[in-house]
């Protein structure tokens, strides 16, 4: 096993760990904590998949822009910041439906590329061109949704009467 | 790609609406949000986009305006090049439809009250929506297709909520929003499965890869993720649950909207997702990797697809039966048209096609339209229930006469639209023989089904006379209902779809012609 | 030569529309339009036949007055607006437009809104005529649904107590039915791979399927056909129809609804599919016994009269359909006759029903009795009408049911004892009834009874006339019949 | 990296975060925990992409995977901003945020 | 009317000839399955037999609308009355001269509607609207079974025309000038059955046993109407299709014999019940009832001439009771013989006639009834060698003699012997008016005469042509002296019956049956008419209705409630569908998360292994 492996298994096990706590601990600010970790644990494996420019980004928009985000949703839905989430059972229905995804994901293991090299890195500066000449349309696409998220979530969160 | 104007022309239907949004915004911006201004900002929209579409469809008199010239039509992207969209004339009859849908909303929006906040950020979301879905009838790619449907996703939660009042319409976009985040999980978690297996995300390159290495297992998760993903845009059982507490919560437009506009996407996606490029062109492959024996992707989907329509027309159809809120019925009406829509899909033929396409025109216009009218007689006084509707043939005999026809048209009645649509469907299901006589045999015992309650609520509305005052059963009905008329733009836009549903009932080459046409260029793509 | 049928769809249609709109005048459009009906099927007769001095030999081979229009173009379907008659539709056809006129003129005094009342007639006419017209599978559906609508709503709005169980009741029988005929007939377009909807077309290439396929094929279509007749068991609908319908509604019901269900199997059933009609030919012999017992048997058993006539309008048409499983040129003949003969005699029976109970409050006949003084035209038309029905020489249902016993007779030798000692029973509740209700000393007979008012007597004594007229003469239709370009008949 | 545990492992991974973020929408009550699961589900979407993207056949189709990672990014961060929006509304309105307790409408 | 009558006495004085006129009623061209064309004609076939009828029906009529305009006169509803009687004579003229069975059948059964009319004339009278609907039920079993008759004999005459296919005049009596005798021999088992059927239309409409039970009801009816109706003319159309039938058809030797029983077995039953009856209408309902039996024996015995001639007689003499009985009831306001009394003294001009018809009708020469029953007995005795299997039937004919003249008169005696009527309430008696007198007298006349007219050229002229074209060429002259003897033992019985009834009734006398009596039973068995009618209305009322009612029965709660049963499972299933909805959007996610496990299954678990077993779609 070489070192790259053994950081990846570390840091997979690390990224379904951290994403179990943050949906099963009880203090929601200390869900947050784990959401972060499990962010940026998954910028890690980006960086060792050698996609860095990606790594780079989720560190920004995930570990930072999005993170924060839901820390703002629960501080303003929350009256005291460190409320508990009520105790719900984890319910066997449901985990078995999860294990069953889970199980049925797992029967294409004998189909995946087959990992003989390392993975391909690509020049940041090829693909940020990409994505404004050939993945254009895409772009275009996410600006759209953009601008109705923004739009749209604006004039709900504002309060009262125009 | 490099001529602006070029790009421009292509794209002349949705740069309108798109404008159109914008202006609605600036308006907004500058303060002017009185509900004629921006009202009229999108319907004029959303009308000229129409007519741009029917032109570029080659409609007699409007081919004069076309900007996209026929031979860019129905062309196959080049290989090697991913130009991610291009247009067809199957895309070009969607997003008709898909337009028809807005401007019939938008016209009734009309006539809401104006003294009603809100008017400008509906009808901006109004616009934007639509336009996703036009970005939808374009797409070549799976993450174009897939983020254009997220356009028009993210825009009808929000329209879902706008009011901010009320907890009915926050519920329903609560519950709307995460079985759609869910499900655009799954969609986006199948199409980088597909991506693994195939390495690209260009539909037409999948079937030429898939045509050469066959169907791993790995693609067929893929798959199985996407109709996850899509069946919920399409409100597939058991993937239906949300759009009943949706299309009731929802403000009446707004379900009038999902229902006769946006669930269109996702069976415009199974189409292209499904049909015209990938799979049932290039069957066979390698083997089954189970069993080794000869593998067609083909025969699988339309199983799954085939057993999917039936649950779906099944369970809403006895569904309805039992309810007594007269939106909830429409939602489960809606969810059971859906699954014969998908009838057409999983049989795969350029007919079957063309009668799926035929079928969404009907419930553009009768769902869509019924919605309408549900949604004028509430701002009547009417309640919720259907037995709120007593009598109402009576005292508002137009509008029940629309309804009813609307109603008839749902249930497949002769002389509408529905039966037209019911008729080629059906007949082009049985013409592929095999087992798919007896998808065909469920829908018209389906429709059967469907009868039941249709007829109830004629029955309701024509032969129960008005409850006398004061004897009101669980809604809040007045004893007169208030002079006010229904307003003119939703009457307008009342009467335009229930003399669609008539003139195409009795006529219905006009519509279908073109429809026709359009499914066997489409069929011819991938050929 | 002029679209007579075309001209005559635009007639009814326009005088529904007119009749709609026409308020407080609309009884005066209906008739308008039911004359204007009657005198342009008298033309068709005209045309068909070359009356008078016709000899049996229509002058156009085939369908006569056909008309072929494109409708819809499907890639794999063609779809035309095909009409046309031959001899049985052409009878048939003539029913509706009697039943139309004694309907509208019976109805003379509908008050509860009449421009509705009278539009729905006209509406249900209008479809029955366009059913015996069609001549392309789609366009013979749509006017067959197109008849439900109206009699849907003459039922549930101008009905009685229990109208609106009625009315959907009938609604879902006959519409579940339909469903299963529209499979059948499109499985039966689709596995014969005719191209087109046309009625030659279907026609053509059915009848190469094979013998299985017919079968099943047949059996849908036997379903969809037989709840209209009604066949025992599908036959509860009918009942609770006729007793909530208002009278014109139960005079359409049983005079031309159910004439729809024998049509359709002479046309679309046993003539598509011969291989099928005589494989199945068991099944049908077997509903139609039963039919005919239990329509007779149970209408004894009756009280209500309307109730009474609407089981022995199963046994009729029970016997219709044992007429038609005969095979035989005779049989068919007979099927076609009696339909006509049931469609006079039960709308005059209906018809007599709804004045009784206009004129002395009840139906009940366990509470009527004697009303002869009271009313003696009423009462000599009821006893007319039973008569008729239970098959006296000289009316009209005497030919007909002649010529079916004597085609059951031929074809079946002793089976035709179920008819023959059933027409013993059917003759036991008609005697029985007329004991009841119009002998013995005055019973129920409310102080304001009257005779039946001049429109009612006018619409019945038409029928009456024309019962008698055509007991006489049964030529008359029998030659116009027997011309029909249908296998069996000496045709053109 | 060599074949088979890590092609494993990263299947693993990839169907182990998809699982738990389903896990975690069938069974938290939150609303905001609800958006949390659906962006761990979504993080495998990405990360599939990502990882799929460096074995890709051709760099072509290399870029594809990551380019269109980027655009997934930036798409769930903005359906989180729509959720939140939500979130925010249902808060105002209801003063809870237990999507168990929004039964209004049913039946 | 008049017109019925000349062309009776014409064919009287033109004997042997046939006048057969026809018109096509129906006709259609060649087709396949009638190769030859298929037509049905309605014509008249004036022969001797019709002929004979023909008087019979024209003369009786007559001098019964003639009566009736005194009878009815102070009735209502009289334009009612001569309508029907009018429609019934035509109708029945009309049958006399059909020339084929279908128009016979046609006719037969407006006859019997017209009865139907008459019997309920009163029909306010629940009695009366009853007898009505008991009169038309039971002759339409007679009638359903002659149609099967019909049918068969159709089929069998065409299939002796074309080979296979319809004959061009299948149901025509006399086809070019030759009567149909052909065709049955080889199917001698489908003529028997057809013998039978239409012996049972004939025993309904000539009220033989079983049949019978509606004829003494009928006298619910005007007595006019019993005259005419139910004494003279339509009863015996009946005994008038067995003739025919035997003359133009032929009956097989098991029907020979089944008729003969019928025929026999009901003169003697008939008046036995005539004899304990009190309705003098009843009691002469009950002869009529015995004396049509008469004519089915002679019939059955080939005689057909013979059954005719006794038609031809009793017509005049019963209706002549009838119309005697008539002024009686017009006298006195009721029917109960033991009412009356002495009426002889008041009414001396109905006691006579009375008299004279009861003479006639026991058989007492020189009167009609001895001619036409004498030559019966007699006939059926000469055939007793070659059929011992009749001697039964015979001697119960026989007896009946002596009953018949016992019931006539103790009918005779109770009313007219005697000093004044027993019920004291009763009115003043008188004779009717001069309309009601002359038919008396002519009638009288005639049941003096009719025998002997027998005896004319004319007359034995249409009987032996009859006879002549029946093929059964064996009219014996059977009133020479072979038969005196015969004639001596029956004219005995008769005057035995008259004096036994003179004993017992005799002036005024009446004779009372110990309670205790051994014949009490007889007598209660007699009276209910050996509860055949009980029995009927058991069979009719009780068990046909009981099923009924099962049968509407189920129909309401099974079949009815079969499909409500469904709407009910069904509305249930759909409710518990309905509860997935909850309200909970977890709840949905979960629906989602099982829909998408589905779509694997099929897609990787389900659809393979369906698609490589099955063979794809």
């Amino acid at each position: 096993m070489s070192l790259a492996e053994a950081a990846f298994v570390l840091l997979a096990l690390v990224a379904v760990v951290t994403a179990l706590a943050a949906l099963l601990v009880r203090e929601l600010v200390h869900t947050i904590m784990w959401v972060a970790i499990f962010f940026v644990d998954l910028a890690l494996i980006y960086f060792l998949l050698n996609a860095t420019f990606l790594g780079v980004l989720q560190l920004g928009v995930y570990a930072g822009a999005v993170t924060v985000l839901l820390l703002f949703g629960i501080m303003v839905t929350r009256k005291r910041i460190f409320s508990r989430e009520a105790a719900t059972g984890l319910g066997a229905g449901p985990v078995a439906l999860a294990l069953l995804a889970f199980l049925f994901v797992l029967t294409a293991v004998g189909e995946l590329p087959q990992g003989e090299s390392v993975p391909i890195a690509y020049a940041p500066a090829a693909l940020s061109a990409a994505l404004f000449s050939t993945y254009g349309p895409w772009v275009l696409l996410l600006g759209l949704t953009m601008l109705t998220s923004v739009s749209g979530a604006i004039y709900l969160v504002r309060e009262g009467r125009e | 790609m490099t001529d602006a104007a070029g790009l421009a022309a292509t794209f002349a239907p949705e740069i309108v609406v798109l404008a159109a949004a914008l202006l609605v915004f600036l308006l907004d911006v500058l303060g002017v949000r009185r509900l004629e201004a921006v009202g009229g900002v999108a319907v004029a929209g959303s009308g000229l986009a129409f007519l741009l579409v029917l032109a570029d469809l080659g409609f007699a008199p409007l081919a004069a305006i076309r900007t996209i010239g026929a031979g860019a039509i129905n062309v196959a992207p080049a290989a090697g090049a991913s130009p991610l969209y291009f247009v067809s004339s199957f895309g070009l009859v969607f997003q008709a439809l898909f337009l028809a849908a807005a401007f019939f909303v938008g016209l009734a929006s009309l006539s809401r009250d104006p003294h009603e906040p809100g008017a400008p950020i509906f009808y901006g979301l109004l616009s934007l929506a639509t336009l996703g879905m036009l970005l939808v009838a374009l797409a070549s790619d799976l993450i174009f297709l897939l983020l254009a449907i997220e356009i028009t996703s993210l825009a009808t939660y929000l329209l879902v909520g706008y009011t901010r009042r009320g907890l009915r319409p926050l519920e329903a976009a609560m519950k709307f929003y995460i079985i759609g985040a869910v499900s655009s999980t799954l969609s986006f978690f199948g199409a980088s499965l597909l991506f693994g297996a195939y390495g690209t995300t260009d539909l037409f390159r999948l079937a030429a890869v898939a045509g050469s290495v066959g169907y791993p297992v790995l693609a067929l998760l893929g798959y199985g993720f996407l109709v996850a993903g899509l069946a919920f845009k399409t409100t597939l059982v058991p993937f239906h649950a949300w759009a009943v507490d949706v299309y009731d919560g929802a403000p009446t437009d707004v379900s009038a909207f999902l229902a006769g506009g946006s669930k269109k996407v996702g069976v415009f996606a199974f189409f292209l997702v499904f049909l015209g490029p990938v799979l049932f062109v290039h069957p066979g492959g390698p083997g089954n990797p189970f069993s080794g024996a000869p593998f067609d992707l083909g025969p699988i989907t339309q199983l799954l697809l085939g057993v999917l329509a039936v649950l779906t027309m099944t369970v809403g159809n006895v569904l309805a039966l039992l309810q007594k809120e007269m939106k909830r019925l429409l939602a489960y009406s809606s969810i059971s048209q859906a699954g014969y829509m998908l009838l057409g899909i999983a049989v795969g033929s350029p007919a079957s096609l063309a009668g799926a396409t035929f079928q969404v025109l009907t419930h553009v216009l009768s769902k869509g339209g019924a919605f309408l009218v549900v949604a004028g007689v509430a701002g009547l006084g009417v309640g919720p229930l259907v037995d709120d509707w007593r009598g109402l043939g009576s005292r508002r005999p137009l509008t029940s006469v629309a309804f009813a026809l609307m109603l008839l048209s749902l249930a497949g009645v002769p002389l509408t639209i529905g039966f037209a649509s019911k008729f080629v469907l059906f007949s082009a299901v049985v013409d592929a023989r095999g087992y798919f006589v007896w998808l065909a045999v469920a829908g018209l015992l389906n429709s059967a089904l469907s009868v039941f309650y249709y007829a109830r609520i004629l029955k309701v509305v024509f032969l129960q006379d008005p409850a006398p005052a004061g004897a009101v059963v669980g809604g809040s009905e007045p004893a007169e209902l208030p002079a006010g008329g229904l307003g003119y733009g939703r009457a307008a836009a009342i009467a335009i779809a229930t003399v669609a549903i008539v003139a195409l009932g009795v006529y219905p080459q006009f519509a279908l012609g073109p429809i026709q046409a359009a499914a066997s260029h489409f069929y011819a793509l991938g050929a | 030569m002029l679209p007579l049928i075309s001209i005559v769809l635009a007639t009814l249609a326009a005088g529904t529309a007119l009749t709609f709109l026409a308020g407080a005048r609309a009884r005066w459009v209906a008739l308008a339009t039911s004359i204007a009906f009657l005198g342009e099927v008298a033309l068709m007769f005209l045309d068909y036949t070359g009356w008078p001095g016709y000899a049996g030999t229509p002058l156009v081979p085939g369908f006569a007055e056909q008309e072929t229009h494109a409708w819809i173009h499907l890639s794999w379907l063609q779809v035309n607006y095909t009409v046309g008659v031959d001899g049985i539709s052409l009878v048939l056809i003539l029913l509706t437009a009697i039943l139309q006129i004694a309907t509208v003129v019976y109805s003379w005094g509908e008050s509860k809104r009449p421009a509705g009342y009278f539009g729905l007639v006209l509406l249900t006419c209008f479809g029955s005529f366009g059913v015996f017209v069609a001549l392309d599978v789609l366009l013979f559906f749509l006017f067959w649904e197109a008849v439900l609508v109206p009699m849907f709503f003459l039922i549930g709005y101008w009905g009685g107590p229990r109208r609106r169980y009625a009315a959907l009741k009938f609604f879902v029988y006959t519409h579940v039915a339909s469903i299963v005929m529209l499979v059948g007939l499109l499985a039966t377009v689709f596995y014969s791979g005719a191209t087109s909807l046309d009625f030659a077309a279907v026609d053509a290439s059915a009848r190469g399927l094979p013998a299985i396929d017919q079968s099943f094929l047949f059996l849908a279509l036997f379903f969809g056909f037989g709840v209209k007749f009604p066949i025992v068991p599908f036959h509860t609908w009918l009942p609770d129809a006729h007793v909530e319908a208002p009278t014109g509604g139960s005079v359409l019901l049983a005079g031309l609804l159910l004439k729809l269900g024998g049509y359709g199997l002479i046309r679309w059933g046993v003539e598509v599919l011969p291989t099928g009609f005589l494989h199945d030919r068991p099944v049908l012999f077997a509903v139609a016994f039963l039919s005919i017992a239990w329509g007779s048997v149970v209408s004894l058993a009756q009280r209500d009269l309307k109730r009474m006539i609407a089981f022995s309008s199963i046994n009729h048409m029970g016997i219709v359909l044992l007429a038609i499983a005969l095979d035989s040129s005779l049989g068919l003949l007979a099927a076609v006759l009696l339909m006509f003969a049931h469609g006079i005699v039960s709308a005059l029976l209906f018809m007599s029903a709804g004045s009784v109970h206009h004129t002395f409050g009840t139906r009940d006949l366990a509470s009527l009795g004697g009303i002869t003084p009271t009313a003696p035209v009423l009462a000599t038309i009821v006893m007319a009408g039973s008569l008729a029905s239970l098959g006296l020489p000289a009316l009209i249902g005497f030919p007909a049911e002649f010529a079916a016993l004597l085609a059951t007779w031929q074809g079946l030798q002793y089976w035709v004892l179920i008819p023959l000692g059933i027409l013993v029973v059917t003759a036991a509740f008609y005697l029985w009834m007329m004991q009841r209700m119009l002998f013995g000393p005055a019973r129920a007979v409310p102080p304001s009874a009257h005779d039946v008012p001049w429109f009612e007597g006018v619409g019945m004594g038409l029928l009456v006339g024309l019962t008698v007229l055509f007991g006489i003469l049964p030529s008359l239709l029998v030659n116009v019949i027997t011309s029909s370009p249908v296998h069996g008949f000496p045709g053109p | 990296m060599t074949a088979g545990l890590s092609e494993f492992g990263f299947l693993a991974l990839s169907a182990a975060l998809l699982a738990v973020g389903l896990f975690g929408v069938l069974t938290r009550r939150n609303f905001v925990l609800l958006l949390i699961a659906i962006e761990i589900a979504m993080n495998a979407a990405i990360l599939n992409f990502v990882y799929f993207a460096g074995f890709a056949p051709t760099a072509a189709s290399g870029l594809d995977g990551q380019a269109t990672a980027v655009v997934l990014i930036g798409f769930a961060a903005t359906e989180v901003a729509v959720g939140l929006a939500i979130v925010l509304a249902l808060n105002r309105a209801r003063g809870s945020i237990n999507v168990a307790e929004a039964t209004e409408l049913k039946l | 009317m008049v017109l019925g009558v000349l062309i009776g006495v014409g064919e009287a004085f033109f004997p042997g000839r046939t006048t057969n006129v026809q018109r096509l009623w129906l006709h259609l061209p060649p087709a396949p399955a009638w190769p030859n064309g298929f037509s049905l004609v309605m014509g008249t076939l004036v022969d001797p037999l019709s002929a004979l009828v023909l008087i019979v029906v024209t003369v009786v009529g007559f001098l019964v609308v003639l009566y009736s305009i005194g009878y009815m006169h102070q009735d209502r509803g009289l334009a009612r009355y001569y309508a029907e009687i009018q429609l019934f004579l035509a109708a029945m003229s009309a049958l006399v001269l059909a020339n084929n069975l279908l128009e016979f059948f046609l006719f037969w059964e407006l006859v019997g509607v017209c009865s139907y009319f008459l019997i309920g004339f009163y029909y306010e009278r629940p009695s009366a609207a009853s007898a009505a609907k008991e009169a038309f039920l039971v002759t339409r079993v007679g009638d359903v079974m002659f149609l099967l008759g019909i049918f068969i004999l159709f089929d069998l005459y065409s299939g002796a025309g074309a080979a296979g296919g319809w004959a061009a005049n299948g149901f025509v009596f006399v086809h070019n000038g030759a009567p149909y005798l052909q065709g049955l021999q080889s199917h001698s088992t489908l003529a028997t059955i057809a013998g039978i059927m239409i012996l049972g239309g004939a025993a309904g409409k000539s009220a033989q046993f079983p049949l019978h039970v509606w004829l003494p009801d009928a006298m619910e009816g005007p007595t006019t109407v019993s005259a005419l109706i139910h004494a003279a003319t339509m009863v015996a159309a009946g005994v008038y299709l067995l003739a025919i039938t035997s003359v133009f058809i032929g009956f097989t030797a098991f029907d020979d014999l089944l008729i003969v029983a019928i025929g026999g077995f009901t003169a003697f039953f008939a008046a036995t019940m005539a004899v304990v009856h009190a309705d003098i209408k009843r009691v002469v309902a009950y002869s009529t009832i015995s004396q049509l039996g008469y004519m089915v024996l002679a019939i059955g015995a080939g005689f057909t001439s013979v059954g005719l001639y006794h038609l031809f007689t009793h017509a005049f003499f019963k209706a002549l009771l009838f119309l005697a009985a008539g002024s009686v009831i017009h006298a006195v306001g009721t029917q109960d013989l033991f009412k009356m009394g002495g009426l002889r003294r008041t009414m001396p001009l109905t006691a006579t006639a009375f008299a004279v018809g009861g003479l006639a009708l026991a058989g007492i020469p020189p009167f009609a009834g001895f001619w036409s029953k004498d030559d019966i007995l007699a006939s059926v005795y000469s055939v007793l060698g070659a059929h011992p299997d009749y001697w039964p039937f015979f001697l119960l004919a026989l007896a009946a003699v002596f009953l018949t003249a016992y019931y006539i008169f103790r009918a005779w005696f109770l009313a007219f012997s005697g000093e004044h009527p027993r019920a004291a309430s009763l009115p003043h008696a008188h004779e009717g008016p001069w309309t009601m007198q002359v038919p008396l007298v002519v009638l009288s006349a005639l049941a003096i005469g009719a025998g002997l007219l027998g005896f004319l050229p004319g007359i034995a002229h249409l009987l032996g042509h009859g006879s002549a074209l029946s093929g059964i060429a064996n009219i014996p002259p059977v009133y020479g002296l072979p038969q005196i003897g015969l004639s001596a033992v029956s004219v005995g019985l008769a005057g035995a019956g008259i004096l036994v009834a003179w004993r017992m009734w005799g002036n005024g006398r009446v004779f009372t049956l110990a309670e205790t009596s051994a014949a009490q039973p007889v007598r209660r068995l007699l009276l209910n008419r050996y509860y055949m009618k009980a029995a009927y209305d058991w069979v009719g009322a009780g068990a046909v209705y009981t099923v009924a009612r099962a049968a509407d029965f189920v129909d309401v709660y099974v079949i009815d409630g079969t499909v409500h049963g469904f709407e009910r499972a069904f509305a249930a299933f759909s409710d518990r569908l309905r509860r997935i909805q909850s309200g909970v959007v977890s709840d949905y996610a979960s629906y989602l998360v099982v829909g998408l496990l589905i779509v694997f299954a099929i897609l990787l678990l389900v659809a393979p292994f369906v698609l490589d077993h099955l063979g794809g779609g």
